[in-house]
């Protein structure tokens, strides 16, 4: 049915197995569009959002894609500035990721705001002292950005070029495709560093309040770091993914390796400055403030424990794992660093985000805690299966991996893979 | 013949086109603009601002109040600043007052003819007619007193008066020693006590830290009930610092006044006559004098009366129901004139709309802590909701007798005795009595003014009385939002925040194994009501703090042992 | 070429539509229940915009006039226009308050004071509503049913402009409440 | 030269009746609470917390703390991260402004205030039938989705100018300008002016050795003057410790 869409030389499963695979996934878009209607329609008393809680599941998940989405502008930075050529074998599939993780969390900031309608007021009256507008203005351009970078991946489908101007259209892109990752890598580091200065600007909350260097807060350095460290991991994991869900190999062996080299080289950078960082704002920028750092600490469920977690287990450790050869040459270390430096990015803007809220800032204040409800849960699932539809589709009808076909060819299949690749399976 | 990329061109070219004209723009503002307007968001209505005075009538103290108004809606209640009785001071309760007519729990319908039918039936088989009045000594109540005497075995009943009719001079106490009572939580006059705070020390002897007992100079925590223990301990000299302190007289004594140890203390220290005085009310035409007399409803006989009319449209004294009912004959007619369904108006069979603050006519008499007798108006502000009926109309019609004129009669009256002076809220300027003609002080008490008596040179010395004294409970009631109607608004003090409990809520210590906002009911000999805990760990284990409520006041009124028990 | 035209077609199609159709559209046109004349009322009974737009005594500005200040002088028929005698038959005579529509109605959001800016700054009442005082008909009233606010209501813009031009720009809470 | 509207609190004067937040709820066209409104869901921009010394019952002693926007004037914290200038600091008086009309809900600024003034509207607003008759024509309501918090009750500042320029004064500030919750207090605890003349009350009061602020170490500069002669009140100005009065406020 579909086959004249899909790349020439490469396998992909039947219409009917492919369809199996994206109703899953379909349900839970409808039933997350349903959640996010409910949101729209009867407003934000939908969560379980309070007016201390300002801020719950939605940011500290937006924050979290968007630092691994980081993969595609950094892997682009590499290619195609710093000209590491091998990693054109990801570099597809980074893009897809990229959109997918950036679009996925503009959706959920429109869902997010209390009149969608004026959200445009910030273009129109942008205030120039605030992260936010920085970010906004950043990650609309980023988007569309990515949009553009997305464009010669659909170009590239067989039947498209079939149209004489569209193969003009995709040389004219491609000359393009360096001044785009360059103003993309531009734009992203600055918006993943104003998503760290959000909240490194509280000078109301101590806890998350950090002291400048130039004009911005440390945290806009960190989180650039974070973001770069965790972005090849990330491409790491779902390439792995992919590879072992449609059952191919589809890219070289020593390109995974690269990734988790860059990935370990950052992620340690980033543990070094954080280090640094956290050290400098318990004895000086909070006590400063009035704020003794250790009574932050004090505050069950989030002991000392959070900190040692976030910096050592899912920071050093990974970070060594993937520097030292011999661990990151084998899967298993090497895919389990990836995700544990994946989960330490994730609880670091868990930290920022919801603990910041949670602890008190008046000496008469509760300490606070806060549960998502179904329609945030819900909303925030639309996302995700909003990501795996766009990825999956992407993955059918374009080239993500351009070594497949050659590994295919390389590599004849053994029998009984032959049998499952004509029996259609992934 | 077109093709696919000739539409392409097309709509490329429209695009371009469309976005060069101010449509898609003028649309993008637009959206913003209609979220300005937010469907189903009222507009305030405009017009001239004017300012009106009156005077509330929702507790006994009567505060002088400036309603701002526009056109002639009220839309906020301030205090008259200078007022001599109120100085100016408003509490929560009143300075919402003006949102009541428009409260969703309102009482406004009743079966008026049939009400009327069964009270004639009663009188007709010859049972005794008996008024209760919440708040004695306004013309509306010597209405129902002279329309008593005018029926065969009319009786016109009242709550226990406090302090046995007598008044509290504030100003001239030093020393305060204070059981229990809500002395700066809405007792008297607040502003009053405001005023007069200054100058007296306060010693509060209570078992939780209340409102009064955190402001007080000293807070003697006792447990629960043991208050008049301590009363007789401090009596008999016991706790010699506390005496110590009574000796920085004035001194003035309060506490539940059936306790004999109140009135001891009292004696002892020598309040009678210097901070506790007798007071001189304000005249009444002689034409009223036939009236039948007031009878503490505690003094009715048992099950005498066949026909009960009870008036709580002037919030005072609330007696509970189970003491009220064993004077009522087996086939009692129980009709209540009120604005809402939680007061009486659960045991009448009728029930009787009537208009609320700040519509209704009425006047208030002087509050416990004025020393002089006073006449003030509480003119409507707006006018009385449809099928809303005007209790002391009702009763004198009942009785053939007139009284559309009594409150301008009784004004006559007050002018005629030539005393005291007359305090203009406009300019809070005062004129004295004999200055002024009947019909400039009825117009000035329309617009906002008050007649307050001089001070009786010779006065008696006044008298207290115990009685048979009822043993304290272990549950202490803040005044929250208790019996009768309270603004909408104060959600904002109990669920938007907790500075206040709401109805059906009960504070508890944490210790007592609840948990926060668990259901639970309130339990006494009188029944059980269900309520929600709060935890509260300055309520000490034992004690349970509620807010008042007339079904809280029928369980808990006059009875002790109140235990809270899962449900 | 013929791709050219095609676009160019849709293009100025889009700009017809998009200048002259759209305002046509989308503004509710709708004309005032009373044929006024400013003109006639200046000029022949002489009178000064403040004889009926006059201040109420609490300071703010009572705007168009209540039909109690017209019956003031129009009880019976003063000149012989049929707009006049129109007017005592539909609205005097039954004593039916006209339901005019106001032109420079500002948004509910929006604090503006007749007596700060006539009063304390001088302000001509020109400066803002034009020459509709000499204007010898009324203007039908345009609503922009979306936004709901009249077509010739003062833009933010206009306010801001003159305050900036005046200094006494300060904050958004200058004009707004 | 520019006012600087301030406040004092006297803490030992307040009883928490809560007159103030009643009256500010009237005079800002606050609506009453929608049913699923809690203490942390609800609107009111100034708010009495009752604090306590931290120790046990007999020895336990409470205070109540009026708490609304400190209107900061150094780096204001909600002023500085809103994204679309519907926060803004005026010069002219140093009252921090918030615009519901140019807000986008984004509640940035809720984050970033440590005094937790600003509130969010999570419901429709809604009043019981002929309820909206008595909404103050000086104050436009809110829709849901916008922040809103307490501006010393610009609505009367905007009166007062209206009354001054009527009656001709030349004064361009007005004298007559006080906010609801200070007309309320029956307790006279609030007192309101303006802190640049010295000759005001609360300028007087603001610099006596009783007299403290808010978390003043974070260095936001409030203009709210809390006053006290108990030792014990005076800590809840600082920073928070672990294990003190956490059920002050039942979250």
């Amino acid at each position: 049915m579909d086959k004249e869409f899909i790349t020439r030389g490469v396998k992909r499963c039947s219409g009917g197995k492919f369809l199996l695979w994206l109703t899953p996934w379909v349900l839970l878009l409808a039933f997350g569009l349903f959640s996010a209607a409910l949101v729209l329609i009867k407003g934000l008393n939908q969560t379980n959002m309070d007016n201390r809680f300002a801020f719950g599941l939605w940011i500290f998940l937006d924050l979290t894609v968007i630092a691994l989405g980081a993969g595609a502008f950094f892997t682009g930075f590499l290619l195609y500035i710093l000209k590491i050529d091998d990693l054109k074998a990801v570099i597809n599939s980074a893009v897809v990721i990229g959109l997918v993780c950036y679009s996925g969390a503009v959706c959920v900031l429109a869902v997010d705001v209390g009149q969608p309608l004026r959200a445009w007021f910030t273009f129109w009256y942008p205030n120039v002292h605030s992260m936010l507008t920085e970010v906004t203005f950043c990650i609309s351009c980023y988007l569309t950005v990515l949009a553009i970078e997305y464009l010669p991946i659909v170009l590239k489908n067989r039947r498209l070029r079939e149209v004489p101007s569209m193969l003009v259209f995709e040389h004219e892109l491609h000359k393009l495709i360096y001044v785009l990752a360059g103003v993309g890598t531009f734009l992203s580091f600055f918006h993943q560093g104003s998503l760290g200065g959000l909240y490194g600007v509280l000078r109301g909350r101590p806890f998350a309040f950090r002291e400048g260097l130039a004009l911005w807060p440390s945290t806009f350095f960190l989180f650039i770091i974070s973001a770069a460290a965790v972005g090849p991991s990330f491409i790491l994991l779902t390439t792995w993914l992919v590879e072992k869900i449609s059952r191919k190999k589809l890219v070289k062996p020593e390109v995974p390796g690269l990734l988790a080299r860059i990935s370990g080289l950052m992620l340690a950078v980033y543990v070094l400055a954080k280090t640094v960082d956290t050290l400098v704002w318990l004895n000086r920028t909070s006590p400063e403030r009035g704020f003794q750092g250790w009574q932050y600490y004090s505050w069950r469920p989030f002991g000392t424990w959070i900190l040692f977690a976030e910096i050592v287990v899912f920071g050093l450790v990974p970070a060594l794992i993937l520097l030292s050869p011999k661990l990151r040459a084998n899967a298993g270390w090497r895919l389990s660093a990836a995700a544990m430096a994946c989960c330490g990015v994730a609880l670091n803007r868990f930290v920022m985000t919801v603990q910041t809220l949670a602890l008190p800032t008046l000496s008469f204040d509760p300490f606070m805690s806060y549960y998502p409800s179904w329609q945030e849960v819900g909303t925030f699932l639309a996302v995700v299966a909003y990501g795996v539809l766009v990825y999956s589709f992407s993955f059918r009808y374009f080239q993500l991996f351009p070594q497949e076909r050659d590994l295919r060819v390389q590599t004849p299949p053994q029998r009984e893979e032959r049998e499952l690749i004509t029996a259609g399976r992934y | 013949m077109t093709t696919r990329r000739d539409l392409f061109k097309i709509t490329g070219g429209a695009a371009v086109g469309a976005l060069l004209t101010p449509a898609p723009w003028r649309m993008i503002t637009d959206g913003a603009l209609w979220s300005e307007n937010w469907p189903g968001i009222p507009r305030p209505a405009r017009g001239e601002i004017r300012a009106k005075f009156t005077n509330c009538t929702l507790c006994p103290a009567g505060c002088a109040m400036k309603a701002r108004c526009v056109g002639d809606q009220p839309i906020s209640l301030a205090g008259v600043a200078g007022h001599p009785l109120s100085h100016g001071a408003l509490c929560p309760f009143g300075i919402a007052g003006h949102h009541l007519p428009y409260h969703p729990e309102r009482l406004l319908s009743g079966a008026v003819e049939d009400a009327a039918a069964a009270i004639k039936k009663g009188i007709g088989e010859g049972g005794r007619i008996a008024v209760f009045d919440t708040r004695p000594g306004r013309t509306a109540s010597w209405t129902y007193r002279r329309a008593m005497a005018s029926l065969p075995g009319g009786l016109y009943l009242r709550p226990q008066a406090a302090l046995n009719g007598n008044a509290v001079d504030l100003s001239a106490a030093r020393t305060v020693l204070s059981f229990g009572v809500p002395l700066l939580d809405g007792w008297g006059t607040p502003g009053n006590v405001i005023q007069a705070r200054g100058n007296f020390r306060l010693i509060q002897v209570e078992a939780i830290e209340s409102r009064t007992a955190a402001m007080a100079d000293l807070w003697l925590p006792t447990n629960a009930g043991e208050e008049r223990a301590m009363a007789s301990i401090i009596l008999n000299g016991g706790m010699d610092h506390i005496a110590r302190e009574l000796e920085n007289g004035p001194v003035l004594v309060l506490g539940p006044e059936d306790w004999p140890e109140i009135v001891e203390l009292n004696r002892k220290y020598g309040a009678l006559g210097r901070t506790i005085v007798s007071r001189r009310d304000a005249p009444v035409p002689d034409t009223w004098k036939d009236a039948a007399p007031e009878m503490e409803w505690a003094d009715a006989a048992e099950g005498s009366i066949r026909v009960l009319l009870i008036d709580e449209t002037a919030p005072g004294a609330y007696v509970p129901w189970h003491s009220l009912e064993t004077k009522l004959s087996r086939d009692a007619v129980v009709v209540a004139f009120t604005a809402t369904r939680d007061g009486y108006a659960r045991h009448a069979q009728f029930s009787i709309p009537t208009a609320v603050f700040p519509e209704a006519l009425d006047d208030i008499p002087a509050a416990v802590d004025s020393p002089a007798g006073v006449f003030r108006l509480s003119t409507s502000l707006v006018p009385p909701a449809a099928g809303t009926i005007d209790p002391a109309m009702f009763i004198a019609r009942l009785a053939g007798i007139d009284a559309a004129s009594a409150l301008r009669d009784r004004a006559g009256a007050i002018c005629r005795s030539a005393r005291g002076n007359v305090f203009h809220y406009a300019d809070s300027k005062s004129t004295p009595m004999k200055e002024m003609k009947a019909d400039a002080f009825w117009k000035s008490l329309n617009e906002g003014a008050c007649w307050i008596d001089d001070l009786d040179p010779k006065a008696p010395a006044p008298k207290l009385v115990a009685r048979a004294a009822t043993r304290a409970s272990n549950v202490s009631l803040v005044e929250t939002c208790g019996a009768g109607l309270v603004s909408p608004l104060f959600s904002k003090l109990h669920e938007e925040s907790h500075v206040r409990l709401a109805r059906h809520e009960i504070a508890l210590n944490p210790a007592g194994g609840f948990h926060d906002g668990e259901r639970v009911a309130l339990q006494t000999d009188c029944g059980r009501i269900a309520m929600t805990v709060l935890l509260d760990p300055s309520i000490p284990p034992g004690s349970i703090q509620a807010a008042t409520g007339a079904d809280v006041l029928d369980l808990c009124g006059g009875v002790t042992g109140a235990k809270v028990v899962r449900i | 070429m013929r791709g050219t035209i095609l676009f160019l077609a849709g293009l100025t199609a889009a700009l017809g539509a998009g200048w002259i159709a759209f305002p046509k559209v989308l503004y509710r046109h709708s004309p005032q229940p009373v044929d006024f004349s400013h003109k006639v009322h200046a000029e022949k009974a002489g009178q000064k915009c403040e004889d009926c737009h006059a201040f109420r005594d609490d300071g703010s500005f009572a705007g168009i006039p209540s039909l109690e200040k017209c019956s003031g002088c129009h009880a019976a028929a003063m000149g012989t226009t049929a707009a006049e005698k129109n007017f005592i038959e539909h609205y005097v005579i039954p004593n039916r308050e006209p339901e005019w529509h106001d032109y420079a109605q500002q948004p509910e959001n929006v604090w503006f004071s007749h007596a700060t800016h006539v009063k304390r700054a001088s302000m001509k009442c020109e400066t803002c509503h034009g020459n509709i005082g000499a204007a010898g008909t009324l203007p039908a009233y345009r609503l922009d049913p979306v936004s709901g606010y009249s077509r010739d209501v003062m833009s933010m813009d206009a306010c801001v402009n003159c305050h900036r031009q005046k200094g006494s720009e300060h904050s958004c809470l200058d004009c707004h409440k | 030269m520019n006012a600087r509207y301030g406040m004092t609190i006297d803490i030992d004067r307040c009883n928490g009746c809560g007159a103030c937040m009643v009256a500010c709820a009237v005079e800002n066209n606050i609506p009453p609470a929608h049913a699923g409104a809690n203490d942390r869901k609800g609107l009111t921009w100034i708010r009495v917390y009752k604090v306590d010394n931290g120790k046990e019952y007999p020895e336990r002693r409470s205070a109540f703390v009026p708490v609304l926007c400190q209107q900061c004037g150094n780096e204001t914290p909600c002023a500085h991260v809103c994204p679309q200038q519907a926060v803004d600091v005026d010069p002219k008086t140093g009252v921090v402004g918030q615009m519901p009309e140019r807000c986008l809900g984004c509640r940035y600024c809720m984050a970033a205030c440590p005094y937790h003034a600003r509130y969010f509207n999570w419901w429709d607003p809604a009043w019981p039938k002929g309820m909206e008759k008595t909404l103050n024509p000086s104050v436009a309501p809110r829709m849901r989705g916008v922040v809103e918090k307490c501006n010393f009750c610009h609505g009367r500042w905007h009166e007062a100018r209206q009354r001054a320029a009527a009656g001709g004064l030349a004064a361009s500030e007005p004298v007559d300008y006080v906010p609801a919750c200070v007309e309320a207090c029956p307790a006279g605890a609030i007192r309101f002016g303006n802190l640049n003349d010295a000759t005001t009350e609360v300028a007087r009061k603001s610099k006596e050795p009783d007299s403290f602020r808010l978390l003043e170490k974070l260095g936001t500069d409030p203009k709210i003057y809390y006053h006290s002669k108990r030792d014990w009140v005076k800590t809840i100005a600082e920073a928070p410790r672990p294990g003190a009065g956490k059920e002050n406020v039942r979250g």
